[in-house]
């Protein structure tokens, strides 16, 4: 398995579409979406820009299974912990109330 | 995968070869397959702040969004700006590397280098504004406790702390503490880099990195984009969630 | 306090039975499996002890049946298990209506009891046999923990918060309980007994101590003293805040998130953070009230608070619209 | 079965180069193994002291041997030592370091200098902690829970909390080398199916070790930060939340617990095959079992939360889980009992302790099933029945494996054998003094005694006695420790000189000098069977026809 060379054009225009990113999500942060669109606005972009960086600037679109399934298994873990624990502070106080 | 890699053929071992590897190549998969695994570990530490943000960010929603629009948003979207042209001269000095150029790959690495202090310099002055409108949380500088001044209605004074009606200040003094939590992680990573960088520098400047060997090079690399990414969900979750909402306090 | 073999705890609540079911059935299925497999090691250890030096046995192919097999049956037993458990503690934990409320609040290493109708308590809790009895538990500084063995209940009290446990205590007698979250130097003397009474030695104990303001009418003082009837009207009936009348066990439309469940954690809530959950057509003014209240203090406002939603014939559920509130929109409560 | 020794060459690995410097710069995996072998013994020492005094303390209702202070800083010191110190690395960074590049023929771990970094934190770690414990002692309880350790301990809570973020970091090096080892440095012929089960945990160790890890030091550094600077996430008087440190530490903590016994299965299933001469019964499934024990371990955090507020529903699916992890540990212990039909079943020293271990971590595991049962645990909870337990798995389970390993391989890491007489008669008062301490403790905690108690009610008399019980068996299990620490020290010299291979065995590790050569082999081998393939494949028997067996 030889390595693969990225070159410079690609890493140009992963560039560019970074910088794009960035001053896309400063101009939504100032917009006010309804609900917590805004916040989903913000991270659907950050995800954007972090997924090209991982692709591109770091190989992977290049690389092997085993490395999709590294980056797979953190990005796995990072929800269990998440969900979890969101299940137990999303799901308190629904138990009805007692009234005397 | 790794199947049958220890071919044994290898006719005049590299000097850079360790001598409990085979050959070359399973030199550089362990040692990418190493910078991979610890980042995973990088992620999950992080992680944990992530979560810990999630949570008091639903509970403090108001005081979060008052606390994070008195950050400086110029600075930091050029900290952003700064590190999205390091991470694509890192990427350029991985390219040089790989392809001989050792000229051009000491001159990006350069570039990188300067452009990562030039993030920390920038960070050092938000932390030193910090400092100036008393909002490092807790006793974390005992000669400086977290005590704000809040802002009268009408009052435009930035260095006051401006908050929605009620909004505990208590609960600003959280936002900052997770800041300065997830930021001062975010810095020391950088240093950290720094330091990889210097070294790498100067292993490249006396020429021990080839086409054929340059893993170094590489693996430095990964962990610089990995910095650059936490710092891009950091900037949107710290400096931006609460824009939209400035005009209506 | 014995039972009448030496080493099973006192039984004396109407779960407890239930509890060691499920503590029996569990039991039956450890003792089953460990005599199992002990005996069939036993057996394999002497039947195939190495005879000689040099004997190769033949290797023997997995088996999937075998397999399959030794998954599901524990698996099916292991589910009986969980289903039976939860099924216990979602009863053991579902607040009880027209229980008797106590409060306590626990302290670097003390607990200390409030009945309903004032009598205090310290390391000491009387109540009547046969009648649900609900603790509303919460601490002024570390995490403890509410354990009454003899009634198989247990459950942690965190400041910051309200938490509960019930029980309806079946025998009469006296009981420990103990501190059951470590809480420091005098974690294991943070203990002390349960009196269960007959009802109406209860009812003479209880007389025997009236001389103390219940925990309601001493909120009430608390309201008018601590300003909240300058907003919330002298008789809580609204004005610059929301009517307080019925709160209690509503649900509270907000202008800031999903409707919510008025509880006492709630009610809390909205006095020390009032911020976090914006009443609709309210602006966020109230002030936190956090820091300035002792826990004891604040329960006095819950009571009180809870008190106005008490169902009486001559209380309208539905409260009248907030006089001077520019958004008369007043919150849906559906009771 | 072949048999042949491999000559002993004049060099080893012990004995290639002499001094301090040769042992404390040293990047072999051998040495480092027996660098670690030395801390955690130490640490153990210590442990155990603890462990004893408060034995002693309990004998008697009221606190007449230590003030209450002190006795929470015991027990807080025994349980920090034990876990962190020495159960977590014992099995990965001593067997586990010596043997996985061994067992799959390579010459080293991937990175060596940083497996010898993982054992100079470890010790800094460590170091910090001991001066933790002689500056005055920590008495927050292993598990730290807010606001008590932030706010409220006068003790040195920040110190150790440093130590631990320290030592968290030994563990993820650890279980880094090995990820990258056991995936790229496997010798010629050596696929997946091939490796020991040994190897199997020990990824599925390392898996945890990588994924667990950095979370309990995120939330040790905010612990140390919190008591530093009065302010918290965790703390509720500054609008933090205690509940959220706990499941922080739990995510941690509890896939921590199979760091703790992975490794321990991992020799189980290579004494099991090894000294009954059998290929195991269903090998894949014992592999995989495994792993699938690092991924659902990750999912029943909760069980430690069940009486302390957390939603009633999250319980739910947390009990839920928790039933489905024992699943495969299930498959495990009735894979091992399999193996045993129709082997030839040695009586080693070794394989008493591997027995052991099926037995009590059956005990040890099922009990977990009234904890993870909602109704129960609630009665359970914090109570002596939960130390039972876990004292049940770690050290009924884990040590014994510890110390079945230890003597498996002692040959190859020492170069001479043990006194086998001794080493049975200990082992058989270890396995009585250590029922003797820890089953009295079920009964007590189902009686309702809460544990991290200094004192108990003087009227509850049966408690006494079982406290008293507990503590002769505690003396029982002291003797049965001390004896494996004397004669394995004396045989470090006046042992039997072993051969290379003193059990005739299939596995790698065995086919190269005792001890072993520097980089293990002197050529790489090449590996053309299955594990523990004692008898040609063409022999193998197909379970359920039961014919009859060829005469050996
Ligand atoms: C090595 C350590 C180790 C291991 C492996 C385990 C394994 C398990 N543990 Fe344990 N546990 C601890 C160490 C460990 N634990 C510690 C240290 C604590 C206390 C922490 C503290 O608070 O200080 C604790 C506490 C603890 C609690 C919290 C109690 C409380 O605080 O209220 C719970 C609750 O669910 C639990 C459950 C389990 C379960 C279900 C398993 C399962 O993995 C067990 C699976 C094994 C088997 C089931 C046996 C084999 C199976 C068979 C023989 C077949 C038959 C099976 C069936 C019919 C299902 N443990
Ligand atoms: C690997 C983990 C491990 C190990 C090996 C042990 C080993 C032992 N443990 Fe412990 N224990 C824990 C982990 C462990 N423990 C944890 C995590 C806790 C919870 C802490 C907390 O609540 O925060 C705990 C708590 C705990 C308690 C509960 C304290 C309380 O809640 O108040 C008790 C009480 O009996 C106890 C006893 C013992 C005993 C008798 C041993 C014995 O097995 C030890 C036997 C060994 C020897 C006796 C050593 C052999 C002799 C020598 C090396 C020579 C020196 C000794 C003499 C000269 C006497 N342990
Ligand atoms: C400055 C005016 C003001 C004062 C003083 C005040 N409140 Fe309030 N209160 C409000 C307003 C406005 C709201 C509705 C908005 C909100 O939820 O914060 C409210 C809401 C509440 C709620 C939630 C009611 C619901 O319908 O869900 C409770 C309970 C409450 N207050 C109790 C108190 C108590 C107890 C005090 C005194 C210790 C107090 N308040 C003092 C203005 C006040
Ligand atoms: Cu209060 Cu323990
Ligand atoms: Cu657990």
């Amino acid at each position: 398995m030889s390595e693969h060379i990225v070159y410079p054009r690609v890493y140009v225009g992963i560039f560019l579409i970074l910088l794009v990113g960035t001053v896309l999500t400063v101009l939504a942060a100032f917009r006010d979406f309804p609900g917590p669109l805004n916040a989903v606005v913000a991270l659907t972009i950050a995800t954007i820009k972090a997924t090209f960086v991982v692709l591109y600037f770091m190989h992977v679109r290049y690389s092997g299974r085993l490395v999709w399934l590294v980056i797979g298994s953190a990005l796995f873990w990072l929800g269990i912990m998440f969900a979890l624990t969101i299940s137990d502070y999303s799901s308190r106080g629904w138990l009805p109330i007692a009234t005397t | 995968m790794a199947e049958g890699l220890a071919t044994t053929h290898e006719h005049t071992a590299h000097p850079a070869l360790q001598h409990h590897f085979e050959n070359m190549e399973q030199q550089r998969e362990a040692g990418t397959l190493g910078m991979w695994v610890f980042l995973v570990t990088e992620i999950m530490f992080f992680g944990g702040m992530f979560l810990a943000y999630t949570l008091f960010r639903y509970k403090y929603g108001e005081a979060f969004a008052a606390a994070s629009n008195h950050l400086d948003i110029k600075l930091g979207a050029v900290n952003t700006i700064v590190l999205i042209v390091s991470s694509f001269t890192m990427a350029m000095a991985v390219f040089s590397t790989q392809v001989g150029k050792r000229r051009n790959s000491i001159i990006f690495l350069i570039l990188t280098l300067v452009l990562g202090l030039t993030f920390l310099g920038i960070k050092a002055v938000e932390y030193k504004a910090k400092y100036d409108d008393h909002l490092i949380p807790g006793h974390l500088i005992p000669s400086n406790p977290f005590n704000p001044v809040v802002a009268q209605h009408g009052d435009t004074d930035p260095h006051k702390l401006h908050l929605p009606e009620g909004a505990s200040v208590h609960n600003v003094e959280m936002f900052y503490w997770i800041y300065f939590a997830m930021t001062g992680m975010h810095a020391l990573h950088m240093i950290i880099g720094a330091g990889i960088l210097i070294t790498i520098l100067i292993l490249a400047w006396r020429g021990r990195f080839s086409p054929e060997y340059h893993s170094p090079v590489e693996i430095t690399g990964l962990y610089w984009h990995f910095v650059d990414i936490v710092w891009i969900f950091l900037f949107p979750l710290l400096y931006l969630l609460g824009r939209h909402m400035e005009g209506h306090m | 306090m014995q039972s009448w073999f030496p080493f099973i705890p006192e039984s004396a609540s109407t779960i407890s039975g239930d509890v060691d079911a499920v503590y029996f059935y569990v039991s039956g299925v450890t003792v089953f499996f460990v005599t199992l497999i002990s005996l069939v090691i036993i057996f394999f250890v002497i039947r195939y002890r190495r005879r000689n030096a040099f004997e190769i046995p033949r290797p023997i192919e997995g088996s999937h049946k075998l397999e399959t097999l030794w998954s599901v049956i524990p698996l099916v037993i292991a589910m009986s298990i969980f289903v039976w458990g939860a099924k216990v503690y979602f009863a053991q934990y579902r607040p009880p209506q027209n229980a008797l409320e106590v409060y306590v609040v626990g302290k670097q290493w003390m607990w200390k009891f409030q009945h309903p109708t004032g009598q205090r308590e310290i390391n000491e809790l009387h109540v009547p046999v046969g009648r649900k009895v609900k603790l509303i538990m919460t601490t002024e500084d570390v995490i403890h923990d509410v354990f009454i063995p003899a009634f198989r209940i247990k459950m942690d009290v965190v400041p910051g918060k309200y938490t509960s446990e019930w029980f309806e205590a079946t025998k009469p007698g006296r009981y420990h309980f103990f501190c059951a979250e470590y809480c420091g130097m005098n974690h294991s003397g943070m203990r002390g007994y349960i009196e269960v009474m007959e009802p109406k030695d209860f009812d003479n104990w209880l007389s025997g101590n009236a001389n103390q303001m219940s925990p309601a009418a001493a909120g009430q003082t608390m309201f008018e003293s601590l300003g909240c009837a300058s907003c919330h009207g002298a008789n809580a009936e609204g004005g610059r805040g929301p009517a307080l009348l019925g709160v209690f066990g509503s649900n509270v439309v907000l202008s800031n998130g999903p409707a919510v469940k008025a509880d006492e954690g709630y009610l809390r809530e909205s006095i020390i953070n009032p911020q976090a959950k914006i009443v609709t057509g309210f602006g966020p003014i109230m002030p936190s009230f956090q820091g300035q209240l002792t826990e004891e203090q604040l329960l006095g406002l819950v009571a009180y608070i809870k008190s106005l939603s008490t169902p009486r014939p001559e209380t309208p559920t539905a409260k009248p619209p907030a006089t001077g509130t520019p958004q008369s929109a007043n919150p849906v409560r559906q009771q | 079965m072949e048999e042949f020794t491999i000559p002993a060459p004049r060099t080893n690995y012990l004995n290639a180069e002499y001094g301090l410097k040769s042992w404390l710069l040293t990047k072999d995996h051998k040495r480092i193994a027996l660098l670690y072998m030395g801390g955690i013994s130490f640490f153990f020492f210590i442990g155990s002291l603890y462990a004893m005094a408060i034995r002693l303390e309990l004998l008697t209702p009221q606190g007449d041997l230590t003030q209450s202070s002190t006795y929470n800083k015991l027990f807080t010191q025994h349980g920090i030592i034990m876990v962190f110190f020495f159960l977590i690395p014992s099995i990965p960074a001593t067997l586990g370091n010596f043997l996985v590049p061994m067992m799959i023929g390579a010459k080293d771990l991937a990175f060596p200098r940083i497996n010898l970094l993982s054992w100079y934190v470890y010790m800094l770690g460590g170091i910090i902690t001991i001066y933790a414990l002689l500056a005055g002692g920590v008495d927050t309880g292993w598990t730290f829970y807010t606001p008590y350790s932030t706010t409220f301990s006068n003790s040195y809570v920040l110190t150790t909390g440093v130590g631990i973020f320290i030592t968290g970091f030994s563990s993820i090096l650890t279980g880094l080398n090995f990820i990258v080892t056991i995936h790229t440095m496997r010798a010629p012929g050596m696929t997946w199916y091939r490796l020991p089960l040994f190897i199997w945990s020990h990824y599925a160790t390392s898996l945890i070790m990588i994924l667990g890890t950095p979370v309990i030091a995120i939330t040790v550094l905010l612990l140390a930060f919190e008591r530093l600077a009065h302010i918290g996430i965790f703390d509720p008087a500054a609008g933090g939340d205690p509940v959220l440190f706990q499941h922080l530490f739990w995510f941690y903590s509890h896939p921590a617990v199979y760091i703790m016994v992975l490794p321990a299965m991992g020799v189980v299933s290579e004494l099991i095959a090894n000294f009954s001469r059998k290929n195991i019964f269903g090998y894949k499934f014992v592999a995989f079992s495994s792993l699938a024990i690092a991924v659902f371990g990750f999912l029943v955090w909760g069980h430690h939360l069940f009486v302390a507020s957390q939603s009633v529903y999250a319980g739910m699916i947390f009990s839920f889980l928790s039933f489905a992890v024992a699943i495969p540990s299930a498959i495990k212990v009735f894979n091992w009992t399999a193996t045993l039909y129709k082997g030839s079943i040695s009586y080693d020293t070794p394989m008493l302790y591997g027995l052991g271990f099926i037995g009590l971590f059956t005990i040890g595991g099922m009990t977990g099933l009234f904890l993870a049962s909602l109704a129960t645990d609630v009665h359970l909870s914090d109570t002596y029945f939960i130390v039972a337990h876990f004292h049940y798995i770690m050290v009924g389970g884990a040590l014994l494996a510890y110390l079945g390993g230890l003597h498996y391989w002692w040959p190859k890491i020492s170069g001479r054998m043990y006194p086998e007489g001794w080493g049975r008669f200990s082992a058989l008062v270890v396995f009585v003094g250590f029922n003797l301490t820890f089953s009295p403790q079920f009964v007590l905690g189902y009686m309702g005694m809460p544990r991290r108690y200094h004192t108990y009610p003087v009227d509850m008399v049966s408690w006494q006695v079982l406290h008293v019980l507990s503590t002769a068996g505690a003396s029982i299990l002291g003797v049965g420790l001390l004896i494996p620490l004397i004669y394995l020290a004396w045989s470090l010299r006046y042992g039997r000189i072993a051969e290379s291979n003193p059990w005739h065995l299939p596995g790698l590790e065995w086919q190269t000098s005792s001890p072993p050569p520097t980089e293990n082999f002197l050529e790489t081998p090449i590996v053309t069977s299955e594990p523990y393939e004692f008898a040609p494949p063409e022999t193998k028997e197909v379970v359920g026809k039961f014919e009859k067996q060829a005469p050996a």
